[in-house]
């Protein structure tokens, strides 16, 4: 088990804000005007990395001249934001992307509405191939995780404290502490990552991480990135296969591969992804084999299994495989599909034939 | 088995008679209206002709009091203008098909029997003699009780008489059934948009209830007067032709070109008759089918004919329309253009266009389609304006967003304006005028995109003054506390050097 | 300065000349598609008037090959009709307001000069001579060649034939400028929908590119032909009365009553001369102004005439627009109403209309306009029916939700359909038409509603009966369940009970 | 501190739905049809309770009769859920809205959709006035909490088991286990509830829940009913005073009444409100007062306020006032908007200045 991830990571993010302060108040100094290059998010510059099995991007760049008046404005908020990341990571303090947005006004800057702010920061996390996670700016959507790990935090305060996630049967939210935290150990062999509440309630009642030996994670939906970390490290430092289950239609599909693979508007980011993840349903041929309950895919379901389909990540496999499925029986069931057969039955049944039969794939 | 069939010759005014419909004369309310309309364009062209400021008194009234609509109304209305001369008073608003409007030259009327079908309408619904009165010297007036023989085509006079003039003009006075109640908006609206379109007018109008509407001229310049004009060789049919051959008294081609067309001499008539391999001295009038058919097709092909010049229209003028449309709808931006004169089928025309941006009381897009100084209400979906506006301009391009407050004014003059119906509500989509239309509307709207462009640029500049002057400060400031150095960076030297960058830039 | 004014008087034929968009005569394309028409039309009345199963054929080539459009064609419109006296043939086509239709008796063509606009479109655009054939026999069929003078409005006979005819009926061949590439959807669509409407007839029709259209007669039924009639009592207006009296020899108003007017007796005449208070014995020529316009009014306000009978129209009728619209539009509901006969200023007419749920190719809402026959495809949006369909009925009152595929076919039959334009595209909105419109077109609405209505209802009923069957056992099992007992409770004898509550509460 | 609440809450749900299977079970068995009176929850019969402060149902019922063929689907369903409820209840499992929609077709019942199957949820809870977390049944939604509460389970498989709520700063998850848990004991002295994540973290960073002696309950917007439960249950039990902070616009308003008074689509309800609580802003004054930045009120929240005005639990004091405040600035800002000063700003400058204020209103 390797520790110290957490602070390792910190450090690194500090130097390269330095650096970049420093970039430009030389030239500034010198008499000329700075400019900052950032790989372009455009999506002529996104492109698929087979061996990463994510995608990247490319190698263009967007040039941030300050003596271009159109520059000036951008950069100059880039900067600033650099320097506001970095007193948050000084003062050990965490903000909402919100917060960023009203803090520039105590500083003079401003945005002219969040999608700006929003932008500056994604520039910022391009720029320096890290996520806004590791510069203490966290969305609202929580997620969250049960099971037994002990954890050790290094958030300021708590430096060195442990608990085990096992006490709290209603789950632990995944915040910064959590994020930030170094695991110590446990006795999980796998981690069950659901799409929905109910379902990870369900199988905290129904004591999976006992029978299963598993860390259960509430994704809530489409996983917030810090939830996206999380997995990663748990599979990266404690060597613990992810499995995902979510419901049965092409959304749901891309929710697991979004975890497994990253998503095109995080191109410019790494270490977000799981590509040795499996995704255990519910898939469209589940829908048959198991006899769901199931609707009629809408023309929106449709059009996004084309979409998919197009994409890289789904050209071979399961992935492809199941959206060809979704299309041929042109119907997709919920997780909750499963109580026709009684509450217990998604625990009983479904997912110790799953896992058996992804774990042959 | 076989019936036999009966064949039968009517008279036009019968015709009309039967078809009223036709002429606009449909339902009590569009009756009233169309009546008020005849008669104002005919006094407005009786001044307009003679180069008199118009002053038009419109009075509408109650026959009887207390009934309720449709009811009949007594109508009258009076001008200043040339008068009409006694003895073809009574034939001119008597007669359907006769009438002085059946020369090449432009005017308001043009079917020559507006008038008529409003009395016809009149003696249908009350059977009441139409009063027509006038004087052509301001000394004696001309006055006539008369009724029309619709079986015959001619007026029954039934009183006659002459009295001392106040001053020159004509009046009229029918009693018809109307329904004013319905009719209110459309002959406000018409009375409202005429004024615009002729701002050197003053136009009364007295409604039922007692109401006023007072439009006083805001310019006495006048358009210049049209005179009478020759057919453009353009736009001569075969038909055309043949009957030019027939009523003409020259006996050589030479003479027949250069005293028969628009603006076509001796010296233009021989070269065109060389380019059609044509004998000058031919006579016209031996001319068989099939050269006359070659004579038209080469008529049409040559290219050295003049354009024809507008002598025979008379356009508003960019100066009275911009006057018009000013005191009209108090835009914040307007635009007039007046094309240069075309043809179509041998008639010349000319639009005048208007754009007015911002008005006053105007939300999203208004039409404001004027032909021959007459303002069309009806039908608007029909006409070629609204098809030009609508599916060949994309507003967008031009920068105007939609729901912007925006009038669009055009004014086909013509000698012959293509109208669909005889009720001259829309005009037909003839490619020649669609073509101008929308040469004329692209024009105003680059300069309207132009005005809005300016508009916004020069906000931007003002905006611009300041950026570097806000920005610089703060990127040294926020490089300095990052990078943890002492003391501020030098950039003051780059505060000037920023502007020089951004003109270059452009 | 005021100058002289020259006036002058034009004739008919020179008035549709110089204004030939008022006929439909536009532009090539829509030219080309009046012609089509106005020929059809024709020909077709010639059959019905007959009683004869009409068999028509229209033929479009080009007059050149290899020419793009607009180019000249050749249109051939050929028919097996009662034919046309060779005395007249000349007249019918070649001068304005000359034909058979100037009396009171429903008819397809009704201004007397569609065909010859036609002819005078032809002649204008390529100058070449109509030719006309007709045999009233089957024996003999004469031939003309001919031209119009529009100056003098007749007709120029350049060549006159006789030969042995194959059959009865007419031919028309005339030479014009069109553009069939823009006509083509139009002229189709225009055959296709007079096919529904006279499903009797058999139509051919082959265009300039060697395509064909046939469409055979599903029935043999043709409808009543309609006979001449006089004008009835409640359409007269003071003008009409005065004609009436003018022409008549009868010395009494009573005489004059019983022979002038539609389903009038001496009984009906003397009863309403009394009401109005006239003398029976009254000569009618005596009558002055004031009481003419007294017993105009007199004859409208009287409740005691019976209502215009249909002997002079001629609708389709239930069976034959059944036989029509099923044929063409598969509907998977059809209802049609023939309406009682109604007047409209003294013109009896009657609505017919047709209501198609579901059919095939078509997607939400379309109309199908007839007048006398006649499809109306241009300016749906300016017709009466498009404003009684849009504003004055709320579909979804009736069960209809939007995007149901629905046909709405109307057919107006007058002695007299009050077309806007000569053009003959749209109603004027008529309050009596208008008014049985929505009549008919309400009663078609609500025998859908019930349709629709009972389609839902039959399979209500079949799920209901289920129901007790499905649920007393659940009910039953789930209390006990709940409540923890050992058996099941004993609810058998509801099941029956359950049915009988339900009729009650209906 | 009282005990033993969550266990006698079980006791009395379970007893009324056997005294229902026990009504129709006699009914069938005499052969007669049984019937169910609910208490109508039609707008017409809901009534602002001034005593309970909390709109309450009048006195209209709904009567379903087996005999009406109108009414014998929905009994049954009605009947059938409080079958799967007492099983729930019985095997101490848990359910969502989504698994009792599914569940039914075990049993050869179904609903034609969600809302039919909630309609009769909600039903339920009207005849029994009892919420659906007292029938185990929980939604999605979660909101958490965090502090120095120690609590034991009363869940199978945690029964006596005891955690404090103040080691995971990213807080717990208030779900079914923390709703039917015991609470042991605490040091804290009132309840901070904010509407949003972001300040949740916000106060745990700062250290809120030590300086002002206060657990800290993050709503997530309008609170869940599990949450608002569990507020008055530490009102009630533990005698902490209710404080809650929402974002300064009518909704924010609106969030903290309907945690205070009740909402009008759960008059059917009692003890889920806390009538003693506190709305400590962001009222429309403080956006003044503090020079806060703002957005403009939109149509929609000039709508919302006109209709609040109308609201009996708006008729009086703060809530009047800053309604009408609201109208005359027409402006609205989020909690974040205190950014603009620092990110500590709001809480060491206005949270102890307005906990001064309120407490003396």
């Amino acid at each position: 088990m390797r520790r110290g991830t957490a602070k390792r990571r910190k450090e690194e993010v500090e130097a390269s804000l330095r650096k970049l302060g420093l970039e430009v108040y030389r030239k500034l100094d010198s008499g000329d005007f700075p400019e900052v290059r950032i790989p372009s998010r455009s999506v002529r510059n996104i492109v698929y990395d087979k061996r990463l099995r994510q995608y990247v991007l490319g190698k263009a760049f967007v040039r941030r001249y300050a003596g271009n008046i159109k520059h000036i404005r951008s950069l100059t908020q880039l900067v600033w934001l650099a320097f506001f990341v970095d007193k948050l990571l000084k003062d050990g303090k965490t903000s909402t992307l919100r917060d960023v947005y009203y803090s520039a006004q105590a500083y003079n800057m401003e945005f002219k509405d969040q999608a700006e702010s929003n932008n500056i920061i994604t520039d910022l996390e391009a720029l320096l191939t890290k996520a806004r996670e590791d510069f203490n700016i966290y969305p609202e959507e929580r997620s969250s995780i049960f099971g037994d790990l002990t954890i050790e935090y290094t958030i300021p305060g708590y430096e060195g404290k442990r608990i085990n996630l096992s006490s709290h049967p209603d789950g632990y939210m995944i915040g910064p502490s959590l994020s930030s935290a170094e695991f110590v150990e446990t006795s999980a062999e796998m981690v069950l990552a659901v799409e929905k509440g109910g379902m990870f309630t369900r199988f905290v009642e129904e004591r999976v991480h006992e029978r299963f030996k598993a860390l259960i994670v509430d994704l809530a939906g489409q996983a917030p990135r810090a939830t996206r970390y999380l997995l990663r490290r748990l599979n990266r430092e404690l060597g613990l296969p992810i499995y995902i289950l979510t419901d049965g239609d092409p959304w749901g599909e891309h929710i697991a591969a979004v975890i497994l693979f990253g998503s095109a508007n995080a191109a410019h980011l790494r270490e977000l992804t799981v590509p040795d993840g499996k995704w255990i349903g519910v898939w469209a041929s589940d829908i048959v084999k198991y006899k769901l309950p199931s609707d009629p895919l809408s023309d929106v379901d449709v059009k996004r299994i084309h979409e998919l389909l197009r994409d890289p990540r789904y050209k071979e496999g399961i992935w492809q495989r199941e959206l060809k499925n979704f299309l041929k029986i042109r119907r997709k069931s919920e997780l909750e599909a499963f109580s026709k057969y009684g509450l217990t039955h998604i625990v009983d049944r479904y997912l110790p034939e799953k896992l058996e039969l992804v774990k042959g794939l | 088995m076989v019936k036999r069939v009966k064949f039968s010759e009517i008279s036009p005014s019968e015709f009309f008679y039967r078809n009223r419909d036709l002429a606009g004369f449909t339902n009590p309310s569009r009756s009233l209206y169309s009546a008020v309309r005849e008669f104002v364009e005919n006094s407005l062209d009786a001044c307009d002709e003679a180069g008199i400021l118009p002053e038009i008194r419109v009075e509408l009234s109650y026959l009887e009091e207390g009934r309720y609509d449709p009811q009949p109304y007594r109508l009258v209305v009076e001008d200043n203008g040339m008068g009409i001369d006694p003895r073809h008073l009574p034939d001119a608003f008597g007669r359907v098909f006769f009438g002085s409007k059946f020369v090449l030259k432009q005017a308001r009327g043009m079917f020559g029997m507006g008038g008529t079908m409003a009395i016809l309408y009149s003696q249908i619904t009350t059977n009441r003699p139409a009063k027509v009165s006038s004087s052509v010297d301001g000394v004696k007036r001309y006055s006539f009780k008369l009724l029309i023989d619709i079986y015959e085509n001619r007026p029954i006079i039934i009183e006659r008489r002459v009295e001392p003039a106040e001053r020159r003009g004509t009046r009229i006075e029918v009693s018809l059934y109307g329904d004013y109640t319905r009719a209110e908006p459309k002959i406000t609206e018409y009375i409202r948009q005429t004024s615009l379109i002729t701002p050197y007018a003053t136009l009364h109008f007295k409604d039922p209830k007692g109401r006023e509407l007072h439009f006083e001229r805001v310019t006495v310049v006048m358009p210049k007067p049209p005179s009478p004009t020759k057919p453009h060789p353009h736009g001569i049919d075969v038909e055309a032709l043949r009957r030019m051959i027939r009523l003409s008294k020259e006996r050589t081609l030479l003479k027949f070109m250069s005293s028969n067309f628009h603006r076509v001499g001796e010296k233009t008539a021989s070269a065109f008759l060389e380019f059609a391999g044509f004998d000058k001295e031919r006579d016209p009038k031996t001319l068989d089918n099939e050269e006359l058919v070659r004579f038209v097709e080469a008529l049409r092909s040559y290219n050295g004919f003049l354009k024809p010049d507008s002598s025979c229209l008379s356009p508003v003028g960019e100066e009275i329309l911009r006057a018009g449309i000013m005191k009209s709808l108090e835009p914040e931006f307007l635009e007039v253009v007046s094309r240069p004169p075309s043809a179509y089928s041998g008639y010349p025309f000319i639009i005048e266009a208007g754009l007015a941006y911002n008005c006053k009381g105007i939300e999203g897009l208004k039409l404001y389609r004027y032909a021959n100084r007459v303002p069309l209400l009806y039908d608007e979906y029909s006409d070629v304006v609204s098809k030009v506006v609508n599916d060949e301009l994309d507003l967008r391009r031009y920068g105007v967003k939609p729901n912007t407050s925006l009038a669009i004014i055009t004014h086909i003059c013509s000698t012959k304006v293509p109208y669909k119906t005889v009720g001259k509500e829309f005009v037909a989509d003839r490619p020649e005028i669609e073509r101008e239309l929308k040469n004329a509307l692209r024009e105003l709207l680059r300069r309207l995109r132009r005005y809005l462009g300016r508009k916004r640029s020069y906000e931007m500049v003002r905006r611009r003054m300041n950026i570097y002057g806000k920005y610089l400060p703060l990127l040294a400031r926020f490089s300095k506390e990052l990078s943890g150095m002492k003391r501020m960076p030098r950039y003051r030297s780059l505060l000037k050097e920023g502007e020089l960058v951004e003109e270059r830039h452009g």
